[in-house]
């Protein structure tokens, strides 16, 4: 029988692993992007879950939305990729550290 | 008999303003007519009081004039208080005072701060008259204060030597010294009493004699003894005693009228007068007594002895004062009030007439003082030497002539007392005598009598770097000074000799009854006066005495070293090298002072704590955070040698800081 | 089912915003660069007019609409109207330095009117969905207008990195609401409090849990340490007519987030939530006083000073009193001012090719022109609490609030690092006053135009606030009491 | 007939709207901005008389009452009143104000009207702060009142202004939000920022202790304290002349405000548990400071570190009642000491104001303050030297001059707290005579220095005024301090009376 | 172990699999690639939670069009894939304690305080899709209303920010060539001579030649 812990601790180690992929590529923007789709991903894992649990659609209109907001940032995440690599000739995060003064 | 007062304090003061301020207006003339005016009002009124005190059986007055302030139940205010001391002490003050003013019209003829100097001795006058006539002791602080802001003034007459400016410092802070006592003890009464009236506070002086305070854990101190203690340090400070008195020798840098008024006659026994003022207080407190008494002898002979070798007309005439005001405070030790006020009035006459003896040489001398450089005046100037003798034998206390009865009651009033010290006190006193006969008619010799040196005067001549032109350098051809001059010199002649012979009455009669009050079992003068028959009586009993001796000892020795062998003293001197090198050293106290305090105190601030070269930066870095910028040398003549460690280069942290002075200034 | 058409009345705002929006959009398209003043026009009559429309809804009621997804009570009404203000503010000092420097672009404006219209819908968000979604649309419009001075390298690596960070913070905020979703089984922010009343304690752990997670992504939205790190570069990054518009009016729409949130949302939770932020509190006083005063640009140092002032912010709201909150408001809606002129002035002062954003660029400036370097002496002295300009009373109202509820030592941290902020507040104003200004800027400053009137508006209006503070700290206590 | 007029209110604003309109008219007319300054600051003066000579005696009532609600949200209400604590240095700030305004009459060079402006609106500020009674509004008008004087330091001040002026501001404003703290804290307690409420508010002892530590650092700045002192030389050395008498005059004086009105009545009990170390460190700024005043090199930082020893006897003053009390075992004496700190404060805002404007006139001549560079000036300025001298005495504290009667009170005051106390108290007789005669003697006296004395030429008659007028007050003082002790001896028996009752 | 349970751990285990995958190889296509793969197994996982329309609009939206825009940027853009891993190992451990110290509080907690029972599985004529609609356009119109503008600002922002007029495009207009007069051939212009400092800074700031 698949309980709720089953999902939520799924989700729970699928967000942590996102966490760990935003430390491990801290220099590599494109990666970061994946793994901040793969930490929402987390998040609609959770959200279907209680929405199954509860029997409350609610849970899964947040995901359909959800699912709609993390397209737009996509595009828009990329945009600024782009932009950046177009100015800089690269993607990589670390050197945003120039900034410091 | 309000108007009167008020009349008799406010006419010098008006004079003063009228000088002070409207000086250029008014002129020279101006000036000293308008501030004689108001010191002659003075003196007349003060005649006339103490007519109506002694003779017209007028009580003694004692009444606010105005309410200064009134805080915490305390009334502050502005009093008279009239009684025979009083009145007497008024009637030389103005009197003194007068002739001052007088004499010096012709002492300060070519003097270009003349108005100026008018002025001061009549807020003198004033100051003064505030001072004897308070009836609390407020107004008695007020008086003590400003006759020394007044004697600040007057010793930086001329402000542009260096010496006269450095004197009139010394003057005014050492006096604070001792005012800085004076406020204690006064404290120390309102503490008490919760008043500044005088008569209020005496009634307290009983109970307060058995009232304690305790200053330190497991030291208890009885509370009338410390604020008597206390008061009389101001005393020390304002009538020179020791070790207070080092301000008085310097300020002879003054003029010479001022040396007479202030430093002889009147301000000097502000302290003499003050403790006759307490006697009720003071009556009840043997240890301050025998403090007094104590210093007071102590005073009275080694300050003579300096003056012994000074060369300086004035300045002998200075530790002459000295030793006098000591004697007095004798007097007052030895519970002789009445004696030591009577040798105040006396002394006051004499003094100042030695002293305007003295300037009178000074000026037919073209302002040379050092006796090395006179002789044989007597014939270039009869009526200066005739009034010079006349003082000196009061001083010395010859018989017939007023400082003997005064001297010679002093003298035997401390023999007759038992306070703890009376006998070294009695010691100290009769030697003195002999002293002060000694370097009187030293001093006499050496001015008026033997061969005239006038041609060694360039040597002696003061550098006073102010190049005036009343300095007429060469040989000077001394004579008689003008009549301003001698005037008040035959005036004060007259009282010098006669003033004696109020003795009866004054010492042992009711005089002060009203002022003064002597317990019973202390009444030396009363033991005295169980023998008094009159003032030949006196004397005849006094020719019999040793003092007498030992001054005809002085007085002969005098003549035959400095008339007889005058090649002695100087082998002598020779002889005796350490002592008078001591002597010469004025034992020390200037640079004991100098060391102490001048230079002393702000190694001390800084050195003290722990902060010199060889402490630490940890322990110096945040003391000179406290005062950073604040060890910077104030000019050439500051002794700073032990700051040096602040000087940066020494102290790594410390320079650190400096430059870029911690996180908070740092972006600057 | 039966569906009722939800009131769109209470919505009327919004839904103005939007077409304009839109219209603006379209128009925009058919524009020559020339005539983008137009646009420009519109937007600022598009706030107007909204504003025009929220004082006419104004009303001390409150109004649940949208299946109760939407209010519109005081504290919404007074919350828009402030973003409305410092919005036209933000717009109007843009505009001479967008044009400066050939960006006079229609995005701009439009870009911004969706980022206002964003704020509106977390102001008036009574949803964790629609919470979310106007957070999301204010942030990538943000994102958006951080990069879109092109050519600008530092711009646009400013913009990525917020985009990352916003994102994950969005990733935070969403795993938290799902936690509370799932411990209430409800979206909504009055059943969720209500739930939370009734809750037992088994359920507390997790929803503490999601509750950090929520703090944490607020924490980050707004920028407070330890979750600061973005906010210097992206502040330092940005264009700063961008800097100006992310600096000032989206702390409005974050304070209305929090209060929705953690207040009304979680307000039975108070006790666990306060200890977070008092943590986040001092934490940002300190880094951002103390970071600050290293700054040698102006618009990191403001940077780290918004740091300081989120810390206060918090301050007021972790009070947990109906005065706190209205205090951390006052606070909000000051800050926003004194951040528009702040920001404002350094627009003022930039030219084209030149960037007056360092620190030295302000040297002598009361010399080039006494009167901007009075109004701008005034807005630092704000920003540093001192009487009279308003910006004191905003720190008395926290700080009272924070005594008030018995963290008298909290109180006092905020004083120790409220002077070192005042320390490099006033390094500001010593430069301005006391040294010569630099070679290359020199000249006087010749005031002209809008941008000139607005700031000395602006700045004025601090002082006067701050002698007449009881008005706004009125209307504040009436947002949050009714 | 001017009893219901809002007279505080018009000293307020009038020179505050004064110095705006000084200002706008004078910007570029220096003639114009003089004359208009000077109206404002003498209209100010006149307009602060009815104070004086309507004044209540007898009575510790708050006198000429205004109240008006002004941040209904925080029970903050414009609310204005002065006794007789404030009232004379309401009357002191309104007279230096017009000393300071013609002082700066031709020093001032660079931008007048800026320097005018700044002068009087601080002088709106300053009688803001003594007339207030609501805590918000007293704070407000206590800080606010750091903005002109860090710009007229700034602008006007010396070399090292800029480390100075920062200095300043931060040690100043450090002291005072701990401050902001404690009133919001009994605001909390209390529900109202009314100072009176704050009296009577009842507060535990370790509340009492944080609040009376808090209270010290605002006003132990202010005044200032020995360990927080070192702001005060630095500021006095760079600023302008008018900046100097404003800050020495009545600024320090704030300080002194503070602790009669917060500190004592409100915290009695950390008040007496404190008070020796308030007794100590006032004892340190008498001797310590002394001490160093006399190592000064510099004209300014000498009477800066002599207002600072000075007013280490107003502290000394206000504090000694406790220790009255646990020595003696009633209050006698206790009003003598607060009393005494109160004429010292206003005798010090004469002096000090009098010292600072004779070092400005040597500065106008001269350009220097170093002592080094002067001497014999009495020589070429006799009329100078003349007030020098004068002021100097007061600055010793010699009978007749108001210098010695707050010294006097305190002094007879501390002897009924401890011999001790009053005896390093005491001392300051002789220190005082030592540094202000010493920079007399190396100033005044002497021989002409150098070429650049011997060029002096002596005061003009606007300084010769001022000087005139400082010495005019300081007699007056000091001749007859009795009015001035009438004003606030209800005020401070009332204190006492207060201060006497435990809160515990 | 029932069918279902080992389906959701076969699904669960892909999922994070390819998660671990995705963020530790070196290659962004091949993450790209594995993030498919997690997204593909995540919708599995979802239609057993009854969330079928989800579950497809993840793989048809996610896979089908984000994905691909994700695969699209990452080949356009030349990416030096060694820099891009510079540091990796270096935050190896930090990463890992963190990631380590998050999954077991968190799951901790989910075990220890969260349980609910299971729900009675709807029957098949329950359309999710319907009820999902249902409420999507009555409740929820209004965040629907606002994900549109959301989406909107998304095509502005990808537009303004990506979209180009290239300047040094040499493109002709032929209707300016004929427009063209004598005047706008030539035009004189009167210069001041600059100043050192000017052109120093305009050397330093990209200043814009025509600003005199």
């Amino acid at each position: 029988m698949i309980t709720l812990e089953h999902y939520l601790v799924l989700a729970a180690l699928l967000f942590s692993i996102s966490v760990a992929g935003i430390f491990l590529n801290r220099k590599n923007v494109i990666v970061l992007l994946m793994c901040i789709e793969l930490m929402l991903l987390a998040v609609n894992i959770n959200f279907i879950a209680f929405s199954f649990f509860l029997q409350d659609l609610a849970g899964q209109v947040f995901v359909f939305f959800i699912l709609t907001v993390a397209a737009a940032e996509a595009a828009i995440g990329l945009a600024i990729l782009v932009l950046l690599f177009r100015n800089r000739g690269t993607i990589n995060v670390q050197d945003l550290d120039e900034m410091k003064g | 008999m309000d108007t009167i007062y008020l009349l008799l304090v406010l006419a010098p003061l008006a004079g003063a303003i009228v000088a002070g301020l409207f000086g250029r207006q008014i002129g020279r003339v101006g000036a000293h007519s308008v501030t004689i005016a108001g010191v002659a009002i003075s003196f007349l009124l003060s005649v006339v009081v103490f007519y109506q005190h002694v003779f017209g059986g007028v009580g003694v007055y004692n009444e606010s004039v105005y309410t200064w302030m009134v805080s915490d139940g305390i009334r502050f205010e502005v009093g008279f208080l009239v009684d025979n001391l009083t009145a007497m002490m008024m009637l030389v003050v103005t009197f003194v005072s007068l002739m001052v003013h007088i004499y010096t019209i012709g002492y300060m003829q070519d003097d270009p701060g003349y108005q100026r100097f008018f002025a001061y001795i009549s807020l003198f006058t004033f100051s003064m008259l505030m001072l004897v006539m308070a009836n609390n002791f407020m107004q008695l602080f007020f008086g003590w204060e400003a006759v020394g802001l007044v004697s600040y003034l007057l010793i930086g007459f001329w402000y542009k030597r260096p010496t006269a400016i450095y004197a009139n410092m010394k003057a005014f802070i050492v006096n604070r010294v001792g005012d800085f006592g004076f406020l204690i003890g006064i404290a120390a009464l309102v503490f008490y009493t919760g008043s500044l009236n005088y008569t209020e506070v005496f009634a307290e002086g009983q109970a307060m004699s058995e009232a304690t305070i305790t200053i330190w854990p497991g030291w208890t101190f009885g509370l009338l003894d410390l604020a008597l203690i206390f008061l009389f340090i101001g005393a020390m400070g304002k009538s020179a005693q020791v070790p207070l008195h080092v301000w008085l020798p310097d300020s002879m840098e003054g003029p010479t009228p001022i040396s007479a008024l202030i430093h002889a006659a009147t301000m000097v026994t502000a302290g003499i007068f003050m403790v006759a003022r307490m006697s009720p207080l003071y009556e009840f407190s043997v240890p301050a007594l025998s403090f007094i008494l104590v210093i007071g002898a102590i005073t009275a002979f080694f300050m003579g002895l300096i003056g012994l070798v000074q060369n300086d007309i004035k300045r002998v005439v200075a530790y002459s004062t000295l030793s006098q005001l000591g004697y007095m405070t004798v007097a007052l030790g030895a519970s002789a009030y009445a004696a030591g006020v009577f040798h105040l009035m006396t002394h006051a006459f004499f003094k100042a007439l030695l002293f305007l003896a003295a300037g009178s040489v000074i000026i037919a001398m073209h302002h040379l003082q050092d006796m090395r450089a006179m002789g044989g005046l007597r014939r270039h100037m009869p009526i200066t030497y005739v009034t010079a003798l006349i003082g000196s034998l009061a001083l010395i206390g010859f018989p017939f002539f007023s400082g003997f009865f005064s001297k010679d009651a002093i003298i035997e009033a401390v023999g007759y007392s038992e306070i703890p010290g009376a006998t070294f006190a009695y010691w100290m006193v009769l030697l003195g005598v002999f002293v002060t006969a000694l370097y009187t008619f030293r001093m006499f010799f050496m001015v008026f009598h033997g061969e005239e040196r006038y041609d060694q005067a360039h040597h002696y001549m003061p550098d006073h770097g102010d190049g005036e032109d009343h300095h007429h350098h060469g040989t000077p051809h001394p004579h008689e000074t003008p009549w301003v001059v001698t005037l008040p010199l035959i005036l004060l002649a007259i009282p010098s000799v006669v003033a004696g012979y109020f003795i009866g009455p004054m010492l042992f009669g009711d005089f002060f009854a009203d002022s003064i009050f002597v317990s019973e079992a202390k009444d030396v003068l009363a033991q005295k006066g169980e023998s008094y028959t009159g003032v030949f009586g006196f004397v005849l009993h006094g020719l019999v005495a040793p003092a007498f001796w030992f001054a005809m000892a002085g007085l002969a020795t005098a003549w035959y070293l400095y008339i007889k062998r005058p090649d002695l003293p100087a082998v002598i001197a020779d002889r005796l090298r350490p002592g008078v090198r001591i002597l010469e050293d004025k034992y020390g106290f200037d640079r004991f002072n100098d060391w102490f305090f001048a230079g002393g105190t702000r190694r001390r601030a800084f050195g003290g704590l722990g902060v010199g070269p060889g402490a630490p930066c940890a322990v110096r870095l945040p003391l000179s955070l406290c005062i950073r910028d604040d060890h910077r040398p104030a000019g050439p003549d500051v002794r700073l040698r032990d700051l040096r460690g602040f000087d940066d280069d020494r102290c790594e942290a410390h320079r650190c800081f400096k430059e870029r002075p911690c996180l908070l200034t740092g972006p600057f | 089912m039966n569906f009722e058409i939800p009131a769109f009345l209470p919505a009327v705002p919004e839904m103005f915003v939007l077409g304009m929006a839109c219209f603006i959009l379209i128009l925009d398209a058919f524009l020559p660069d020339s005539r983008r003043d137009i646009t420009y026009g519109l937007v600022q009559a598009t706030l107007a007019g909204a504003a025009v429309l929220t004082l006419w809804l104004a009303g001390p009621e409150v109004v649940l609409t949208f299946s109760d997804s939407f209010i519109k009570d005081p504290m919404s009404d007074v919350l828009k109207l402030a973003v409305y203000v410092t919005s036209f503010f933000v717009f109007l000092y843009s505009r001479p330095y967008l044009m400066a420097r050939d960006i006079h672009k229609g995005e701009f404006y439009i870009l911004g009117l969706f980022a206002v219209l964003g704020m509106m819908i977390m102001i008036s968000g009574h949803n964790l969905l629609t919470l979310y979604l106007g957070l999301e649309l204010l942030s990538l419009s943000s994102y958006a207008l951080v990069a879109f001075w092109r050519d600008n390298t530092r711009a646009s690596e400013a913009a990525m990195k917020y985009f990352v960070l916003g994102a994950l913070a969005s990733g935070l905020l969403l795993y938290g609401m799902s936690m509370i979703y799932g411990m209430t089984g409800s979206l909504d922010i009055a059943v969720i409090a209500s739930e939370l009343t009734t809750a037992d304690e088994a359920l507390n752990v997790p929803l503490v849990f999601g509750l950090v997670f929520l703090v944490v992504a607020i924490a980050f939205k707004l920028g407070a340490v330890p979750f600061h790190m973005w906010v210097p570069d992206v502040y330092d990054g940005a264009p700063t007519a961008v800097t100006l518009f992310i600096a000032t009016a989206p702390k409005i729409a974050a304070f209305a987030f929090l209060m929705r949130l953690l207040v009304e949302g979680m307000g039975p939770m108070h006790a666990d939530w306060q200890g977070m932020l008092i943590i986040l509190t001092v934490l940002s006083l300190a880094v951002g006083n103390v970071i600050a005063i290293a700054q040698t640009s102006i618009k990191r140092m403001f940077a780290y000073s918004t740091i300081a002032h989120v810390g206060f912010l918090f301050m007021g709201i972790l009070a947990g009193t109906d005065s706190g909150y209205a205090s951390a408001m006052f606070y909000v809606i000051v800050y926003a001012l004194t951040a528009a002129g702040g920001f404002g002035m350094i627009v003022f002062l930039s030219r084209r090719g030149y960037e007056a954003d360092r620190l030295d660029d302000f040297a002598g400036l009361a010399k080039r022109n006494p009167w901007f370097a009075f109004i701008m002496l005034l807005l630092l002295f704000s920003m540093a609490g001192v009487p009279p300009t308003v910006g004191f009373y905003a720190k008395l109202a926290v700080i009272q609030a924070a005594v008030g509820a018995g963290l008298v030592w909290l109180g006092v941290v905020a004083v120790i690092f409220s002077i070192i902020g005042a320390f490099y507040y006033l390094r500001v104003v010593k430069i301005m006053f006391f040294d010569e200004p630099k070679e290359e800027a020199s000249e006087p400053v010749q005031p002209s135009g809008a941008l000139a009137t607005a700031l000395s508006i602006n700045g004025l209006a601090v002082l006067l606030l701050g002698i007449f503070p009881g008005l706004l700290l009125s209307v504040t206590h009436y947002a949050i009491a009714g | 007939m001017f009893a219901d007029w809002p007279i505080l209110s018009l000293l307020i604003w009038l020179p505050i709207l004064g110095g705006f309109l000084t200002l706008a008219a004078g910007r570029d007319a220096p003639v114009v901005a003089r004359r208009l300054g000077l109206s404002v600051a003498v209209a100010t003066f006149v307009a602060s008389l009815p104070l004086w000579f309507m004044f209540e005696r007898g009575t510790a009532e708050m006198q000429f009452q205004e109240v008006a609600s002004w941040i209904p949200a925080f029970n903050v209400n414009y609310h204005l009143g002065v006794d007789g604590i404030s009232m004379p240095l309401i009357l002191l700030t309104t007279l230096i104000t017009v000393v300071v305004v013609i002082a700066a009459w031709e020093s001032v060079k660079d931008r007048i009207a800026y320097y005018l402006a700044a002068m009087l609106v601080m002088e709106g500020l300053m009688i803001g702060m003594f007339a207030a009674m609501d805590a918000v509004l007293f704070y407000v008008f206590f800080e606010a009142m750091l903005i002109p004087m860090f710009l007229v330091i700034g602008i006007w001040g010396g070399p090292r202004r800029v480390y100075a002026t920062i200095k300043f501001f931060l040690y100043t404003f450090l002291g005072s939000v701990f401050m902001l703290v404690a009133l919001i804290w009994m605001y909390i307690q209390s529900g109202s920022f009314l100072i009176q409420d704050f009296h009577a508010l009842q507060i535990g002892m370790t509340a009492q202790i944080l609040i009376f530590l808090a209270f010290f650092l605002a006003f132990a700045v202010k005044i200032p304290m020995f360990p927080v002192h070192t702001w005060l030389p630095d500021a006095h050395v760079e600023a302008p002349t008018g900046g100097s008498v404003i800050l020495a005059a009545i600024m320090l004086k704030i300080g002194g405000y503070g602790f009669l009105r917060f500190s004592l009545p409100i915290t009695p009990d950390a008040s007496a548990v404190l008070d020796t170390l308030m007794i100590v460190l006032s004892l340190i700024a008498v001797v310590y400071i002394g001490v160093v005043a006399l190592i000064q090199s510099d004209m300014k930082k000498l009477i800066a570190y002599s207002s600072i020893a000075h007013m280490g006897f107003v502290t000394l003053g206000f504090f000694l009642a406790f220790y009255i009390y646990s020595n003696t075992g009633d209050w006698q004496g206790a009003s003598l000491g607060i009393a005494g700190g109160m004429v010292q404060m206003i005798s010090h805002g004469f002096i000090s104001a009098a010292m600072f404007l004779a070092v400005g006139v040597l500065y106008d001549r001269l350009h220097s303050r170093q002592i080094a560079d002067y001497g014999g000036v009495v020589n070429t300025m006799p009329w100078f030297a003349a007030f020098f001298v004068l002021f100097a005495m007061a600055n010793t504290g010699l009978p007749g001059t108001s210098g010695f009667v707050g010294e006097f009170m305190v002094i007879l005051a501390a002897f009924k707290a401890d011999f001790w106390i009053a005896f390093l108290a005491a001392t300051t007789l002789i220190l005082a005579a030592g540094y202000t005669l010493w920079l007399v003697k190396r100033v005044i006296f002497g021989t002409v220095a150098n070429e650049n004395v011997a060029g002096l030429s002596d005061m003009n008659r606007r300084e010769f005024f001022l000087m005139g007028l400082l010495a005019f007050f300081t007699l007056l003082l000091g001749v007859w301090p009795a009015p001035l002790l009438e004003v606030m001896n209800a005020t401070i028996d009332n204190l006492v009376a207060h201060i006497a009752h435990s809160k515990l | 172990m029932t069918f279902e349970l080992f389906l959701f751990y076969l699904f669960g285990a892909i999922l994070l699999g390819a998660a671990l995958a995705m963020i530790s190889v070196r290659n962004p296509v091949h993450a790209a690639l594995f993030l498919v793969v997690c997204f593909v197994s995540a919708a599995a996982l979802w239609l057993m939670a009854e969330a079928e329309f989800l579950g497809l609009v993840l793989v048809l939206v996610y896979v089908g069009a984000v994905m691909v825009l994700f695969l699209f940027v990452v080949m356009m853009l030349d990416i030096n894939i060694a820099r891009l891993r510079e540091g990796f190992s270096e935050y190896l451990p930090v990463g890992l304690v963190v990631a380590a110290a998050m999954a077991t509080v968190l799951v901790l907690v989910i075990t220890r305080y969260i349980t609910m029972d299971a729900p009675e599985r709807a029957g098949p004529e329950y359309a999710n899709t319907e009820a999902l609609g249902a409420v999507l356009y009555t409740e929820y119109v209004y965040p629907f209303e606002i994900a549109a503008v959301i989406l909107l600002v998304a095509i502005i922002a990808a537009i303004s920010l990506t979209m180009r007029r290239r300047p040094d495009n040499k493109r002709i207009d032929p209707a300016r060539q004929i427009e063209v007069s004598r005047e706008g051939r030539v035009r004189m212009v009167s210069m001041k001579s600059e100043d050192k400092a000017r052109r120093a800074r305009g050397a330093e700031r990209d200043d814009d030649p025509n600003q005199e």
